[in-house]
């Protein structure tokens, strides 16, 4: 197809689309209504089992299968990244030329200052996430990339000391294993698989809610460990792989 | 301790994540371990999901195994939780992903040396996301595990990356399907908002209750156009050549086999759970028929047109997804009986062939017919199996292919489709024809012989997936090739076979039944199915009439320039195939449009019929 | 105006969609997918939405769990719904890069080699 | 439906239009995280602060770098 036809084809069927999509959303209920029964049954399932972020309550417990899913969509996907970025037989490293000298000093300080602010940040949100907002993505993404800092700080050396890929790659499959043996080990002890038999503690507490904090951390490990394997992934790419043949 | 009943009970659980474990367990040791213990691990792992789900399988006859994840069982009708069901459809499909991976893996013993484990890695996820994507009853939890196979899937069909096309294909593999995917999503938002939950029998007792309006019509458009798309319908379908092209070969064996399979089956398992009591069904099975005889038509002939032979098994496969759609979507048990075996027997047919394409790819470095011309003449057993492969694809009889394929020809008749054999038959021996085709050059030297201006010139070579190429087939090829025609003989030998598909059929579209047991735990007993043979004497002389038809079109096609007749006939046709081919121009902008205007064509003929 | 948020989240899906067909350049229609991809969230949250309630999150033990809060399994979905959205983006960002190692170019009208 | 909600709406339909046009990549990897921005502003509004976290971790932060790493491994090609 040439161009004007496919973009006439997409007007005309895209049109229709977004007229039925729409016809559809106007038989929804009203933005901001009240009626939410899977809110109300699921807000006592979190207090239950004492967990008062009821989002957190939700990915890791109600509906923990989804974020085995999920976490294992990223497992895929970080392996398949490695796979698909590693050197093909025609390419070869070279050693980079380490960190720019031309970065304004402030820039570095600023790397070199947000870095422990950032990981301190990761990981409370890590640990708290069973209780305020946060958890372990959210917790798992701010560490991950708190570490790229050191990158923007100019030292591409230091970043490469920092973060051993085949470190986050172990941590990326530890986190993911963890996940299905917590999974696999309420199986076989309690008889229901992600079942949260764990001592529950207090309402509110940073250790309550059983499972929900091991969960949440091995996911925070997990994405930690993964967004560091793919930005690492990336920035090798760019940084240090080069063809023989230059095109 | 658990009893024996709760531990049946887990083992939907199990068979998802056992894999995982194992991959990351593949993942910590892959670079240290040697070759033997990683392939070792990873095969040992699928045939343990193997057994699991055929216990599970065993135990699905006798009534669902429902297992509420975490233990969150419905209260008074109504669950916060995910729920994992066992019938005898869903366990089939998620054994037949395991039996499969477990194929794969046998045969790529020693592929893709020096890559650490990670090919073995995907594998085991992708075969975690089809056992989950088959087991759930939750929509949400369908959206993540088709999610997950995508992932796996984009990642094993640009695993050969110095191949050029490879990386292409991939791309527009995981573009059109990640837009399905989220397009599928708005649908199941909607549908959310209107019910206030996700399980698949919840959403089925709450939206019995409301008359069709156009927020479920659109969500229908909207979660179809997902597994219509993983399921290579036309428009849909652009994508899969593409990818099955470039794959390597036992990775093309899960797409083909089963992953596509999962598409019409998600279609099915959604459409019969949520939509059979809202919307209407003659319109409904309208669709269907007319969208699988299409995708069957356009599938076929350019299954034809290709001399490429694993995208000519890639555009048999659309074919005979198409054929699963039409038999299915008659909306009756026996046309869900006739898809059931037919896909079975078609798993074991078309796999057998990806591995033979693997074969010859690894051999003599190249796929494609004309090339390889007379190349085979000196193989012993290879050249029959390409041959049984061919005709058991055409559909000769007591291949189980036949007997899907003549269950579904006659579900057809008895929904007043009488033109639904002749599609059949013609399908299947356009399809068995090509196969014969390449046969017929590549191992047998048959027909004229190439002229130098037909060789490839543009520099398509494809990259074999071991490091020379293969003075002989080795075993561990050979054996996983025997055991999948066997198989899909022995489908159709074993008496019962037939009946035991009726009654999973039964089951599969009773959804009340689904809904009860899942939400109140109580067994609800199905009537008993009359005893069914497995061949009816019609289905016999169709079955071999399309095989002698596949021999016919392969023979014509290889002699054309000597039959006159023919290549008069051709001429004409060349001119619409090449129409068509133009439409399958690898440009994934086209491929967006195309989607759209499927989507527009389903609305259309769900929501006019009605207003 | 109380659909106004369904109909952006439509818009947005289609937009992207639209991105991709009009693309010269492959990294440019994988990240209009993640486009289309955010309309997604956009309804998942303004189907949750519930005027003058507060977050799913109780925090401190002080804090009284009530049931005026926005629906929280939207919220659930919609972080999976991210995480796929960036891991399947990284994916599909790897195959572009080696799309042009192998053609030189990401532009796909000039990708034909798979033609037929 | 209060004013903010419609006015950070708008502005999400407006980025998303603005990136999709942005054709040069490396320009896009910018609007992007804009975008990314805007989104978890709108989260916020919809009383959805976790989601929000996630997004300005994600979506104006990971998703632009890989994007702009992209982008720079392209064009050292040419």
């Amino acid at each position: 197809m040439t161009r004007t036809a496919r973009l006439l084809m997409f007007a005309v069927a895209g049109g229709l689309v977004a007229a039925l999509l729409v016809l559809g959303v106007l038989d929804l209920p009203d933005f901001g209504a009240s009626d939410h029964p899977y809110r109300d049954a699921a807000v006592p399932a979190a207090v239950l089992h004492k967990t008062s972020n009821v989002i957190s309550s939700i990915n890791f417990d109600l509906r923990a299968l989804d974020t085995l899913g999920e976490e294992t969509i990223l497992l895929a996907s970080v392996i398949g990244v490695t796979v698909l970025l590693r050197p093909a037989s025609d390419e070869h490293e070279h050693e980079s030329i380490s960190g720019s000298g031309r970065l304004l000093d402030s820039t570095k300080l600023m790397g070199y200052v947000f870095l422990p602010i950032t990981l301190m940040i990761g990981f409370l949100t890590i640990a708290h996430g069973a209780v305020t907002p946060g958890g372990g993505f959210q917790g798992g993404v701010v560490l991950g990339t708190g570490i790229h800092l050191l990158y923007v700080a100019g030292s591409y050396r230091a970043l490469e000391r920092a973060r051993p890929v085949g470190v986050a790659e172990l941590g990326e499959a530890i986190g993911a294993g963890a996940f299905a043996c917590v999974g696999i080990a309420g199986a076989l002890a309690a008889g229901a698989f992600l079942v949260n038999s764990l001592p529950l503690g207090a309402f509110g507490d940073l250790f309550s809610s059983g499972t929900v904090l091991l969960l949440s951390c091995a996911v925070g490990i997990e994405v930690a460990s993964g967004v560091v394997v793919l930005l690492a992934q990336f920035l090798h790419q760019t940084v240090e792989v080069t063809e023989e043949h230059g095109q | 301790m658990l009893s024996y009943d709760d531990t049946v009970s887990l083992l939907p659980a199990l068979a998802v994540a056992v894999p995982i474990v194992a991959a990351c367990v593949l993942l910590m040791i892959g670079r240290r371990a040697p070759r033997p213990l990683v392939d070792g691990i990873a095969a040992a792992t699928s045939a343990g999901v193997v057994a699991m789900l055929a216990v599970l399988l065993a135990h699905a006859g006798n009534g669902r195994v429902i297992n509420w994840v975490g233990r969150w069982h419905p209260k008074n009708g109504y669950s916060v939780g995910i729920v994992l069901v066992g019938d005898e459809v869903g366990a089939g499909v998620a054994l037949l992903a395991a039996c499969l991976v477990l194929l794969a893996l046998i045969y790529s013993w020693r592929y893709f040396e020096g890559v650490e484990a990670h090919y073995h890695c995907l594998m085991l996820l992708f075969l975690a996301g089809m056992v989950g994507f088959a087991l759930t009853g939750d929509l949400f939890d369908m959206f993540v595990f088709f999610e997950l196979m995508g992932a796996a899937a984009y990642a094993l069909t640009g695993f050969k990356v110095e191949d050029a096309t490879a990386v292409q294909g991939a791309l527009n593999f995981g573009i059109i399907n990640s837009l399905g995917a989220y397009i599928g999503l708005i649908g199941i938002g909607a549908l959310f908002a209107r019910v206030g939950n996700l399980t698949l029998p919840q959403l089925h007792e709450a939206l019995a209750k409301h008359p069709p309006d156009a927020l479920i019509v659109a969500s229908f458009v909207a979660v179809l156009t997902a597994f219509l798309v993983k399921g290579a319908m036309v428009p849909f379908h652009f994508w899969l050549a593409d990818a099955h092209a470039v794959a390597p070969t036992p990775v093309c064996v899960l797409f083909s086999g089963v992953m596509v399979p999962l598409g019409v089956y998600a279609v099915f398992r959604v459409y019969w759970l949520v939509f059979a009591d809202v919307l209407p069904g003659s319109a409904v099975r309208r669709t269907f028929i007319v969208l699988g005889a299409l995708t069957a038509v356009i599938g076929a002939v350019m299954c034809f047109a290709q001399r490429h032979f694993k995208r000519l098994l890639a555009y048999s496969t659309i074919a005979h997804v198409g054929l699963f759609l039409v038999a299915a979507g008659c909306l009756t048990e026996s046309g869900t009986a006739g898809a059931l075996l037919y896909v079975a027997g078609h798993a074991g047919v078309k796999s057998a062939l990806f591995l033979l394409a693997g074969v010859m790819l690894n051999r003599y470095g190249s796929v494609d017919e004309i090339d390889l011309f007379g190349r085979g003449r000196d193989t012993r057993l290879t050249k029959w199996l390409f041959v049984i492969g061919g005709l058991a694809l055409a559909g000769l009889p007591p291949f189980g292919t036949a007997l899907g394929k003549a269950v579904g020809e006659e579900a057809g008749l008895s929904s007043g489709y009488e033109w639904v054999p002749v599609l059949f038959v013609a399908v299947s021996a356009v399809t068995g024809g090509a196969v014969l085709r390449v046969t017929g050059r590549v191992y047998f030297g048959l027909g004229d012989p190439p002229r130098p201006s037909d060789r490839s010139t543009s520099g398509s070579q494809e990259e074999t997936e071991v490091p020379r190429l293969l003075p002989r087939v080795r075993i561990t090829m050979l054996v996983p090739i025997l055991v999948l025609l066997l198989g899909a003989l022995a489908l159709g030998v074993l008496p019962g076979a037939h009946e035991a598909a009726e009654r999973a059929a039964g089951h599969f579209i009773d959804s009340a039944a689904y809904a009860k047991e899942a939400l109140s735990g109580v067994a609800v007993h199905a009537a008993a199915v009359p005893p069914v043979g497995n061949w009816t004497l019609s289905g016999v002389l169709l079955g071999l009439l399309s095989a002698g038809l596949a021999v016919l079109c392969a023979a014509g096609a290889l002699y054309s320039r000597r039959v006159g007749v023919w290549e008069r006939a051709t001429r004409g046709l060349d001119r619409g195939v090449d129409g068509l081919r133009a439409l399958h121009s690898g440009h994934v902008g086209d491929y967006v449009a195309w989607l759209m205007t499927g989507m527009v064509a389903l609305g259309a003929f769900v929501g006019i019929p009605l207003r | 105006m109380s659909v106004y948020a369904y109909l952006v989240a439509v818009f947005v899906l289609l937009v992207g969609a639209f991105g991709i067909v009009r693309s010269r350049n492959l990294v440019h229609a994988v990240v209009c997918l993640s486009i289309a991809q955010s309309g997604t969230y956009i309804l998942l949250l303004a189907v949750g939405y519930q005027s003058k309630a507060t977050p799913p999150v109780f925090g401190s033990p002080a804090t009284k769990p009530t049931k005026a809060v926005a629906e929280p399994l939207v919220q659930a979905m919609a972080l999976t719904d991210i995480v796929v959205s960036a891991t399947v983006t990284a994916l599909l960002l790897a195959i572009a890069v080696q799309i042009h190692k192998r053609h030189n170019t990401v532009d796909p009208n000039e990708l034909a080699a798979l033609r037929g | 439906m209060n004013a903010l909600i419609v006015i950070t709406l708008t502005l999400v339909a407006v980025g998303a239009v603005a990136v999709v046009l942005s054709d040069d990549p490396a320009r896009q990897a910018v609007t992007l995280s804009v975008y990314g921005l805007l989104l978890a502003g709108l989260f916020m509004t919809l009383s959805a602060p976790d989601v929000a976290l996630s997004q300005i971790g994600v979506g104006t932060a990971i998703v632009p770098l890989m994007v702009m790493l992209a982008v720079r491994k392209i064009r050292d090609r040419r």
